[in-house]
């Protein structure tokens, strides 16, 4: 088991946002976390990276638990986050952006390049913006760099939250297949998605989240056609 | 560190004071109130070993640095304490109304009672000038802009022809007698009861305008100033506000004690003086008239009291400011942030 | 008001003007690199610049040049001058390094408000000139001359000194320096991550305490150098010698846009011309003035600065 | 019905990002219009735009048919557009009663003088004041809350001090981001009562909420964001039927699945 929780719970102040979930990812899975808008997605990637601290429960990487690691620590673990809204460093080149992948090793500099080719590989489209500000790009290739950024310190499991936030359908499909070739090079990806069409049809295995609790889990393919999901985000009406 | 952080957060004298008050009668707070004032008054003769000053003269004492920096403290915390408004020029005020005793008392002969009117009139007018265009300044910006402002007043009244430049003015008169009270340098009694007096009439203007809507602006522009906005309260006319008020009391201050010196120089006026009235309220806390005042005392009071200190203060205060806002960011007395009962279909508060 | 020295001197003032904005940039890089990754303006800064001043006097004291009569030789002095200005960097820093760990860890991390941060910044600034007026006795301290200070050579009314040279020179080497720190080192490329996106920069494995740290030893550094150009240069300092400094490298640094490092160097060479100019034409006394009404006017009409600051917060 | 508020052809530009498309919504009076759509949509920034907190890059805002575009946010707000938060913002160190009357500061006239005299039109307008502020947070049910601090109220009491704050605005229309946030669906449902109360007390209501069984349940029309552009607009049934909507929510599944 590569990521296991248990009985996480997470709170903001007087608002508990995490009421007691569990769940796993195994090595080599794409897991996926669907639910509506505040469902308590994005809070559960950011305790799992540590910028939130849970109220109770336990997380544990790859069988040790992690919860004494500090944040900025976990990317040497194997775990790397593209966040919400893609963080990119507007200030930074697309390339400069890419190289902070991998400022959690000290050994930064080697085999940099190789890295990098590696990504470009997968995002052609980035080595033609390189030297561009990363505050400039297109949304779609803001997204590419961010899920590049966070390859290049080699995770073993990547986090992605809403990749497809934002962006136009073109794009949206785009990135998803990008999400399956990574899987295909044996990363695990615990996906983040408000769109369930496309994150269920690639994930093999979701959970259905709901105002801080699973509601559902399952293969993805056959939550697809599942009505807790037009439930969990049109209402009970649909 | 930790025990000093406890026995500094277990210590809290307003709480146990406001405990008393809340139970007292009207009677024993009306008692109270006379009794206080009453030793503030007598203050001056009551100068003994355990409260006098024993290598400077107490009543001299009395009036400056306590009174005048008690004053000054009570018109700066409108400004930082009441709406978080970071003022590092408010001796630019004081400078102000000094200067305006100083010369239109000298050379032209103006009563101090009218300078002191004057005095603070033109402290607001520098106020609404400065702060018109800078208080649309975010907090950090605002610090450095009215730093710079004390500063420039400091300098010009250093080059200008008509305050003496570096000398000053001197002779700077008092006002004539009343009720047989003999304005003078020499005693300085009088000039003390006179501020005392000052400070409580703005002590009162600060209670009656933190019960009503100026009071609850300032709060709610120091708390969230872009939802303050959202909500409708004009924010750049209730710091403006703030700001003249709290000009207005230093501008007043300034003529009194221009008065009581009877000469004053550029050298007064210095950013010290500024960074000393914000340890103060600081000190005391913020938001707190009481506190601010308490503040105002002990900071003024101990140097003069400990004469070790007093070479070493400003020392200390850079300590203490630092140390306070990592142990005790509001303060020794921090503002009271007590609930209340309100009638159910009036509103009013309920005294218990 | 005096136009004619403007223009028969106007090489000259050019001259010192850059002179002295070199120093201001030195010392305006600092707030600018704290602002960036904190949003906070050091206030004790100008104080870290006055540690400085005082650890190269230490120094020429140290080594008996006291009423020194006849300048060193030029390689002599160079080594004497390279151990001041390094020992005075290392010295600078170290305290900055020490100011951020007293005076503002602790209530970053605890998310206190700007206005804590600020008055805790102030309260250290004050500590630090009242230690030094006491220890220094409120004194004003005369540093030697150890170069001459015949000119060189002179372009019209601009005469090249060899200490101007030097400042000049080791100014811009040691901007050349931070430029590489900055974009090419570990450390440098984590002070830009945290202060363009602090969250991002930590899930990239930043460790934002260490960043900040070296952020303050970095500024500091180049307090201390810039101090002992300023040495050099005006051969005098005195407890106080930070403030009106700290005040001017503040000003160019807003006036550049904080947070802005290609800003402060624009804006330091800009005010120091200002300040030589309206010098001769105003008068020397009221030269401060001048400072604080520039940047009085830059704040209130462009309150990013000439450049705008390195980052906009979106608020809300 | 008279449109009180009207947003027209409004487009939004942070640094070449477009946040909002020549998006056009109104809300008439005596109705609760909802604004829906997924996250990153732009529904926030359409409040920030109206009330005055961002300056449009194209576009108009009309209230009651005068264009408010330009003017500072409180005078915005004195004009009669109040509005909540998405995180709750109260001034925590206030009472509940405190937080109301400053929301009806804009009521009153009397200034830095008076309130230091105490003139019989600021004692007047002070005891206005705090019987209004009494009587909303009756209407809110939560008077029993009127002397307690903001910050020690509990969590959804906060979310009700909030509305109570705008109302004493008397606005026209009521600006509510996300309500329901962070409520269970009992509370929910109540919040839904209370809403139409509000409106049934003559404040029109735009409404900006993620909860779709309660939007359905209330509104009278809902509009629907995707991308910062206005896909849909109709009843809750015609929306919950629209197969745009139900795309920009779930997706569209493409021909790899």
């Amino acid at each position: 088991m590569l990521l296991e929780i248990n009985d996480l719970k997470v709170s903001y102040g007087k608002i508990q946002a995490i009421k007691g979930i569990s769940l796993n990812i195994k090595a080599g899975e794409i897991v996926t976390l669907v639910g509506a808008n505040g469902a308590g997605k994005t809070t559960l990637l950011k305790t799992i990276s540590g910028i939130l601290k849970p109220a109770a429960g336990v997380i544990k990487f790859d069988g040790k638990d992690i919860q004494g690691i500090a944040p900025h620590n976990r990317v040497l673990e194997g775990l790397c986050q593209a966040p919400e809204g893609r963080g990119i460093f507007p200030g930074m080149t697309v390339l400069e952006n890419l190289e902070m992948g991998k400022y959690a090793r000290k050994d930064w500099k080697s085999e940099l390049s190789e890295d990098i080719e590696r990504i470009y590989t997968l995002f052609p489209r980035l080595k033609e913006r390189q030297s561009q500000a990363g505050g400039t790009l297109s949304g779609g290739e803001q997204q590419m760099l961010s899920i590049g950024r966070a390859l290049m310190s080699r995770p073993r499991l990547l986090l992605l939250d809403e990749p497809s936030m934002g962006l136009a359908p073109m794009f949206i499909q785009q990135i998803f297949k990008i999400i399956r070739e990574i899987q295909s090079q044996g990363v695990s990806i615990l996906l983040v998605e408000q769109n369930a069409a496309q994150a269920l049809s690639c994930a093999n295995r979701a959970y259905i989240l709901e105002t801080g609790n699973i509601v559902k889990e399952g293969a993805g393919k056959d939550l697809l056609n599942d009505d807790a999901i037009k439930k969990a985000y049109l209402g009970t009406g649909a | 560190m930790s025990s000093i952080k406890i026995a500094f957060s277990k210590f809290n004298l307003r709480d146990s004071f406001g405990a008393w008050w809340e139970n007292a009668t009207k009677k024993q707070r009306i008692a109270f109130r006379v009794l206080l004032i009453g030793f503030f008054y007598a203050l001056p003769f009551l100068d003994n070993p355990i409260l006098g000053t024993p290598e400077t003269n107490f009543q001299s004492v009395l009036f400056y640095p306590l009174a005048v920096y008690v004053a000054m403290a009570v018109g700066l915390n409108i400004v930082v304490g009441k709406s978080g408004i970071l003022d590092l020029g408010y001796v630019a005020f004081f400078a102000i109304g000094a200067y305006t005793h100083a010369i239109l008392g000298t050379f032209y002969g103006v009563s101090l009672w009218f300078n002191i009117i004057l005095g603070a009139a033109f402290a607001m007018i520098a106020g609404v000038i400065l702060g018109l265009p800078a208080l649309r300044l975010r907090g950090d910006y605002l610090a450095i802009i009215t730093l710079g402002f004390g500063e420039i007043v400091r300098i010009v009244a250093l080059n200008l022809e008509i305050t003496g430049g570096a000398a000053g003015i001197a002779g700077i008169p008092a006002p004539p007698n009343i009720f047989n009270v003999t304005f003078d340098v020499l005693d300085p009694k009088p000039h003390y009861w006179l501020m005392l007096t000052f400070i409580m009439l703005v002590v009162w203007m600060y209670i009656r305008l933190g019960k009503r809507r100026p009071g609850r602006a300032w709060e709610a522009i120091r708390e969230d100033e872009d939802v303050a906005e959202f909500m409708g309260v004009e924010t750049t006319k209730y710091k403006l506000w703030a700001f003249i008020l709290g000009g207005a009391i230093g501008g007043g201050a300034g003529a009194i004690y221009s008065s009581q010196v009877a000469s004053i120089l550029p050298d007064y006026f210095t950013l010290n003086v500024s960074i000393l009235v914000l340890a103060c309220v600081v000190f005391g806390g913020m938001g707190n008239i009481w506190g601010v005042v308490a503040g105002a005392i002990l900071l003024e009071y101990l140097p003069e009291k400990l004469r070790f200190l007093s070479e070493t203060r400003i020392l200390f205060f850079g300590l203490l400011m630092v140390v306070m806002m990592n142990i005790r960011p509001d303060g020794l007395f921090p503002r009271k942030k007590r609930e209340k009962v309100y009638d159910k279909v009036t509103g009013q508060e309920i005294s218990r | 008001m005096d136009f004619s020295i403007l223009w028969t001197e106007f090489f000259g003032l050019t001259l010192d003007g850059i002179v002295v904005g070199a120093i201001y940039a030195l010392v305006s890089l600092g707030y600018t690199l704290v602002y960036g990754v904190l949003r906070l303006i050091n206030f004790a800064h100008s104080e870290i610049f006055m540690i400085g001043t005082f650890t190269s006097l230490g120094l020429s004291i140290v080594f008996g040049f006291t009423g020194l009569e006849e300048p060193l030789g030029i390689v002599l002095f160079l080594l004497v001058f390279l151990v001041m200005a390094l020992a005075s960097g290392i010295v600078s820093g170290m305290s900055a390094v020490l100011l951020e760990f007293v005076a503002y860890r602790r209530l970053r991390r605890r998310g206190a408000s700007r206005l804590s941060s600020l008055i805790s910044a102030i309260g250290a600034s004050f500590f630090l000139v009242e230690f030094y007026r006491l220890t220094t006795e409120s004194k004003d301290w005369d540093f030697p001359r150890m170069l001459s200070k015949d000119p060189i050579f002179s372009i019209s009314s601009a005469y090249f000194t060899l200490d101007k040279i030097i400042i000049l020179l080791g100014a811009f080497g040691l901007m050349f320096g931070l430029d590489r720190i900055i974009n090419k080192t570990r450390l440098g490329r984590g002070i830009r991550a945290v202060s363009q996106d602090e969250k991002t920069a930590i899930l990239m494995g930043v460790n934002v305490d260490r960043v900040i740290s070296f952020t303050f030893l970095v500024g500091g550094v180049l307090a201390g150098f810039a101090s002992t150009f300023y040495m050099l240069f005006y051969e005098s300092t005195k407890f106080n010698v930070g403030f009106l400094l700290g005040i001017s490298a503040f000003t160019a640094a807003v006036l550049g846009g904080i947070g802005n490092i290609r800003g402060a160097l624009v804006g330091s060479f800009v005010l120091g011309l200002i300040q030589q100019y309206s010098s001769v034409v105003l008068g020397y006394n009221w030269r401060d003035v001048v400072t604080f009404v520039i940047l009085v006017f830059v704040l209130l009409f462009k309150p990013t600065g000439l450049f705008g600051e390195a980052l906009q917060r979106a608020r809300v | 019905m008279t449109k009180l508020l009207e947003v027209n052809n409004l487009t939004m530009e942070f640094g070449g990002v477009v946040a909002l498309k020549e998006v056009n919504l109104h809300v008439s009076a005596g109705e609760i219009a909802a604004l829906i759509g997924p996250n990153g949509a732009g529904k926030t920034t359409v409040f920030n735009v109206v009330t005055g907190y961002y300056q449009p890059t194209k576009g108009d805002v009309l209230l009651n048919s005068k264009s408010v575009l330009g003017l500072k946010s409180n005078k915005i707000a004195r004009l009669g557009l109040a509005r909540t938060f998405q995180n709750i913002r109260l001034f925590g160190d206030m009472t509940a009663l405190e937080n109301v009357m400053t929301g009806s500061d804009s009521r009153n006239k009397v200034g830095l003088v008076g309130s230091i005299i105490g003139t019989s039109r600021s004692r007047q307008e002070e005891s206005l004041s705090h019987s209004r502020a009494a009587e909303l947070l009756n209407f809110m049910g939560i008077s029993h809350r009127s002397g307690q601090l903001a910050r020690n109220l509990p969590y959804g009491d906060q979310r009700r001090l909030e509305i109570a704050r705008a109302l004493a605005l008397e606005p026209k229309v009521l600006l509510l981001d996300e309500p329901a946030a962070g409520f269970n669906p009992q509370e929910k449902v109540e919040l839904g009562e209370l809403i139409k109360k509000i409106r049934d007390a003559g404040f029109a209501v735009l409404l900006i909420e993620h909860d779709m069984s309660l939007v359905m349940k209330i509104s009278d029309r809902v509009s629907v964001l995707d991308f910062g552009q206005k896909i849909a607009e109709g009843t809750p049934s015609e929306i919950q039927n629209n197969q745009k909507v139900i795309d920009a929510y779930l997706g569209v599944v493409d021909n790899a699945s």
